[in-house]
């Protein structure tokens, strides 16, 4: 099916749930409101014409301020694909930086769990209702979440100095030889 | 300093009898730093006895934070990034970061590149399923497969160092086509290898390890993986196939000219034991290196001449604004780029969405009930790579 | 048989002079402690080339050389080796269990030597003929358990429990095996001494036991090595000390001399293992054909023990390891019930012909 | 009861075979090389060391932009008049000192992007590969050879330069303020007449100032 025909099925569906959907760009998209990602997704999922099994990806991106009065934003884009039928789509959920709560879908697809605790550990998005929502990838006690755009390096972890040192290694030693 | 006694340290932490922790049970650390997790993986497994009841794989080890450093480089420049994400198969890291870039510039590549790109990343599988039969042997105790595995990896890294000058990290696929041209003797000596090696897997690999029943019944029935837990788990690649999916993105979502060559796709049938245990896994990666070489022989028949850049790419890439999915299908899976550009200097965000990374959440429930040898077993037949799961 | 047989290393030992002065019993004490000595020395130089001969047959099977380097064709690579264990730092881990830590290897190494007194190397030599010469190889080669439950329980680290449990496990229920496959030979001889299985067995290869009520005793000596191949701890059920999953069973936290005993241990094994094999099945020092005879008795006894390892290191390189409970599948469901096939056979056998 | 001696056949069947494969290999020629004394001949384009060769290097800094890893260090000097700094080998005229040029090869990822773009092709990637070191800082391969008394000169003549740019700007800005302080008290006079006229050329004038001292 064609992503017209699924958005079709999906704003027939869920109405005003599903904000808007591009279909033009490179890769067709539909925003969906946050508090029925999951509704929605467990919809594609068992929809048997739709019949998205495959959660490809789960992306948390930061999206840069674009007008000054508004808030900063987060996103969680889906991307999900049916091996049987063979067609693919991608969602999208824009969720304010002060509350970055998203349901959590690991209830349709159980490799949503790592992905959505990878979002959380590098972007700082929480999802709701994820089983054990601890970051994977840096360490437990790490402050702060690396891939935001204003993220600053921790001073110390644990004792140990983190920022590499900026010094230029050459200058220096010439001048002591 | 209160001296701190170790019973109250292990109360604490629950692992004792009083904080109602099972006499019998033992947490082991298969530790970052161990013989056989293929990397610096850290499995906290409960045991009972040799009996695994829990195992839980604890990653981040070799986080190089391969996302952020995209950001800050242009688009040349993340290639070598794209290297490292699985050190042990990069031509076709390289090709899907290429090929999703290409997507959104939407800009054709001349047909020699194409050609080189297949013949390449399909040498590269071959490389990369090679080091899996060879470190599989090793995990279950036979030496000599490794051996004869690297021997014969030794010939496909001397192609790639004659081509392109480097020996396991490449920069070799750019966006637009690839680096240097085939040096002239490559043809026939591409294709003498290929005979070489066709005959050694029908008659060196498989008598020596897969239909040893040694290796068989340490193998079949061992971790099985049923075909919804796989699609469940997002399982890519010969981990999917394993379990008796036949899906492969160079069939199935055929990208760059893979819908020119006729190969078929290895699915796992449960001979030796049910479907999707890892015996099938690891029979699949051997056909497909089969595979591989009938798609490089019809390659190597068809290339064309021509240049092998296009035009377009200047010495600066220009990328228009968008957003894009693009995957290949590696040794290991499916390697997928999430890439959001605003048509600047480098890729605003780019996820990299790595096939181990998926191959390795299903350990935790599926490896419950199995001994601690067979946990190893596992672990060589997802033929995961640490820097894949970290990046 | 003569009951009164000349003691080789009494009679060296009177070489020496002044000796004669000593009582007779200071004089057997001493003879003790010279033949200990000599064993020790030939093991400890055999154990060396043992080492070099795996690493070189590794090495070729692998389509590589293997040592080079030191000495012609790396001749000397094994002594360089233990030189440098000799002088590495004698280093325990924290919180282990000294007393047991330091005692396991010397206990090990103990059995692994004092198998080697009753083997017949040739016609009348051999350190002590006991008329209960095999019945004492099994004793021995059972002490190796408790020592290494020792070493595995005393390094305070929880892979090397694991390994010591497997290899307790293992060592004991692979006696059963040998032991019986052993029973078949003395039914067929006779006698339990070894020096009197060796003679038995004098006047050509067909006369070895391998041979005699043909189907089953060389069955029994299938079961007597690969049996034999498991109490080694030798691949396909080296187990114990499985790289891939235990690092390296109870020796993980053994270094320098105390880890040189338990690899000395393991090739005297090995080589104990061959001779036992050697003396039970294909004749002792007794030459394949008569014609043969010239050749010194003691060298056809190497000889066949030297083939017996050179199996045992082929098979370590070709196969892979067992898991445990396959291990016990294949002691208890397969060994045992062959071996008691054969000595119904060889008993049968005895008795009609 | 079938399958129990089946699989005993097929082990001892399939064992057997494996053992015959590596007898195979014990008569056969062995594929490695006994490395310090033979050692394997490295192809041409191969990627190991780079090499600078500082003459024909006209400080174009390329390569400093092109680095991924931004593990090439480069100073460099504008001529000053009289000076004679020679041309490169293919005839191109140089107009940059380098005191100082340094690739920390401990940093370097050896893809090969900084030979790409060099004009004169004068940043080569060596088949050395033997260059390990006991300390980290050893790696850091110094390739400029401009003896430090000269570079030490220089670099005083380039601050002094500096210190007389900076003046002269400062100097025009103030012209520049000055000017504009009289223009503006002469449209004051003027103000009386027409009152509307002067708010828009204002910001212009605004603009140029802020625009200058951003360059």
């Amino acid at each position: 099916m064609t992503s017209e025909e699924i958005f079709a099925k999906l704003k027939e569906k869920f109405g005003d749930k599903i904000l808007e959907t591009d279909t033009e760009a490179v890769q067709p998209i539909a925003t969906v409101d946050p508090a029925s990602i999951a509704e929605v997704c467990e919809f594609l999922k068992n929809e048997p014409d739709l019949d998205f099994k495959f959660l490809n990806c789960l992306t948390g991106v930061h999206i840069n301020k674009v007008e000054e009065e508004e808030e900063e934003k987060l996103r969680v884009v889906y991307n999900m694909e049916s091996l049987v039928i063979k067609h693919k789509t991608a969602l999208d959920v824009i969720v304010p930086i002060s509350k970055p709560n998203v349901p959590s879908v690991t209830s349709v697809w159980k490799t949503a769990n790592w992905h959505e605790r990878e979002a959380y550990d590098l972007m700082g998005i929480v999802f709701d209702g994820h089983p054990d929502l601890t970051r994977i990838l840096c360490p437990e006690d790490w402050e702060g979440h690396p891939l935001r755009k204003d993220y600053v390096v921790q001073e110390f972890y644990q004792g140990m100095k983190v920022p590499y040192p900026e010094e230029e290694p050459k200058q220096e030693e010439k001048e002591e030889k | 300093m209160p001296e701190i006694k170790t019973e109250d340290v292990y109360i604490e932490l629950g692992r004792h009898p009083k904080a109602g922790f099972a006499a019998e049970d033992l947490i082991l650390q298969m530790g970052p730093q161990h013989p056989s997790t293929h990397g610096v993986l850290r499995l906290e497994c409960v045991t009972d006895g040799e009996i695994i009841k829990k195992a839980v794989p604890k990653i981040g080890y070799l986080h190089r934070c391969f996302d952020k450093h995209a950001e800050n480089e242009n688009w040349q420049q993340v290639i070598p990034y794209t290297d490292r994400i699985d050190y042990l198969a990069s031509m076709n890291q390289n090709f899907s970061y290429a090929i999703t870039v290409e997507k959104l510039m939407d800009i054709e590549i001349p047909e020699r590149a194409e050609y080189i790109r297949v013949i390449v990343s399909e040498l590269q599988r071959i490389a990369s399923h090679l080091i899996a039969f060879g470190t599989y042997g090793l995990d279950m105790g036979a030496f000599t497969p490794f051996l004869y595995a690297f021997r014969d990896r030794e010939t496909i890294l001397d192609f790639f160092e004659k081509i392109c000058g480097g020996r396991l990290l490449y920069n070799y696929i750019w966006i637009g086509g690839v680096s240097h041209d085939l040096y002239d003797g490559f043809k026939e000596e591409c294709m003498k290898f290929l005979d070489y090696f066709e005959e050694k897997i029908h008659n060196e690999y498989n008598p020596l390890l897969s239909f040893n029943k040694i290796f068989i019944e340490r193998t079949a029935n061992v971790g099985i993986i049923t075909p919804e837990q796989a699609i469940d788990y997002g399982l890519t690649g010969p981990c999917l196939r394993g379990s008796g999916i036949d899906w492969d993105l160079r069939r199935d979502d055929p990208y760059s000219i893979y819908d020119r060559f006729d190969f078929e796709v290895i699915v796992g049938k449960g001979e030796k034991g049910t479907v999707g245990d890892s015996w099938d896994r690891y029979m699949v990666r051997i056909w497909e290196m089969v595979e591989s070489i009938r798609i490089i022989r019809q390659a190597l028949q068809q290339i064309p001449e021509g240049d092998i850049i296009s035009e377009k790419v200047g010495k600066v890439v220009k990328v228009p604004k968008g957003e894009v999915y693009g995957r290949t299908e590696t040794p290991r899976g499916e390697l997928g780029f999430y890439l959001i550009s605003e048509g600047g200097k480098g890729p605003a965000r780019l996820k990299s969405r790595s096939p181990c990374f998926s191959n390795l959440c299903v350990i935790e429930e599926m490896s419950q009930g199995y001994m601690l040898a067979d946990l190893v077993a596992i672990l060589a037949s997802i033929d995961i790579v640490l820097g894949c799961i970290d990046r | 048989m003569t009951e009164t047989l000349t003691n080789p290393v009494l009679t060296l030992l009177r070489l020496i002079p002044g000796v004669e002065t000593l009582s007779d019993g200071m004089q057997v004490l001493l003879s003790g402690f010279l033949a200990g000595v000599i064993l020790f020395a030939f093991i400890a130089v055999f154990a060396l080339y043992a080492v070099y001969l795996e690493r070189k047959v590794a090495g070729h099977v692998q389509d590589r050389l293997g040592p080079m380097e030191v000495g012609w064709h790396g001749l000397l690579q094994t002594i360089a080796d233990a030189i440098k264990l000799l002088n590495k730092e004698d280093f325990a881990p924290k919180d282990v269990d000294t007393k047991l830590f330091t005692l396991a290897p010397f206990l090990v190494f103990m059995t692994a030597l004092s198998v080697f007194v009753v083997f017949p190397y040739d016609s009348q030599v051999s350190i002590a003929n006991l008329n209960i010469g095999i019945f004492y190889v099994i004793a021995i080669s059972s002490i190796a358990v408790p020592a290494v439950i020792m070493a595995g329980w005393s390094s305070n680290n929880k892979w090397s429990l694991f390994g010591a449990m497997r290899s307790a496990a293992q060592i004991v229920s692979y006696e059963i095996p040998v032991g019986l496959s052993i029973i078949c030979v003395i039914m067929v001889v006779g006698h339990m001494g070894m020096q009197e299985i060796v003679e038995f067995q004098g006047g050509g290869f067909w006369k070895w036991v391998i041979f005699r009520s043909f189907p089953f005793n060389f069955i029994a000596f299938f079961i007597f090595f690969l049996g034999s191949l498991a109490e080694v701890n030798r691949t396909p059920f080296d187990l114990p000390e499985a790289e891939s999953e235990l690092v390296a069973g109870f020796m993980t936290e053994y270094s320098g001399m105390r880890w040189a005993f338990f690899f000395l241990a393991e090739y005297g094994n090995m080589l104990a293992v061959g001779l036992v094999g050697a003396a039970l099945f294909l004749g002792g020092w007794q030459p394949p054909f008569e014609f043969l005879s010239f050749v010194p008795g003691w060298l056809w006894f190497i000889l066949k023990a030297l083939v017996l390892i050179f199996v045992q290191i082929w098979l370590r390189w070709t196969l892979p390891r067992l898991r445990v409970d396959q291990l016990m599948y294949v002691c208890w469901k397969v060994l045992v019930p062959f071996a008691f096939v054969c000595i119904i056979g060889v008993g049968l056998w005895e008795v009609l012909t | 009861m079938g399958r129990y001696f089946r699989d005993i056949y097929i082990s001892v069947f399939t064992v057997l075979k494996g053992m015959y494969v590596t007898m195979l290999h014990f008569f056969s020629k062995s594929v490695t090389v006994q490395y310090p004394k033979e050692r394997l001949e490295i192809p041409k384009g191969s990627r190991n060391q780079l090499l600078n060769i500082i003459e024909d290097c006209i400080g174009c800094d390329q390569c400093v932009r092109a680095c991924p890893v931004n593990c090439i260090y480069m100073e460099t000097i504008k001529s000053f008049e009289g000076d004679e700094l020679g041309e490169t080998s293919t005839g191109r005229k140089k107009s940059l000192w380098i005191p100082s040029f340094t690739i920390d090869m401990a940093k370097c990822c050896f893809c090969g992007l900084c030979t790409y773009p060099c004009p004169t092709e004068c940043l080569i990637m060596t088949d050395v590969y033997e260059y390990s070191k006991h300390d980290r800082n050893d790696l850091i391969f110094e390739f400029a050879d401009l003896d430090p008394i000269k570079a030490a000169e220089l670099r005083e003549k380039d601050a002094i330069r500096k210190k007389e740019k900076e003046a002269a700007k400062l100097a025009k800005l103030k012209a520049k303020e000055a000017a504009a302080k009289a223009k503006a008290e002469k449209e004051a006079a003027e103000e009386g007449k027409t009152p509307e006229k002067k708010p828009e050329d204002n910001p212009d004038k605004k603009t140029d100032n802020s625009g200058e001292e951003n360059s």
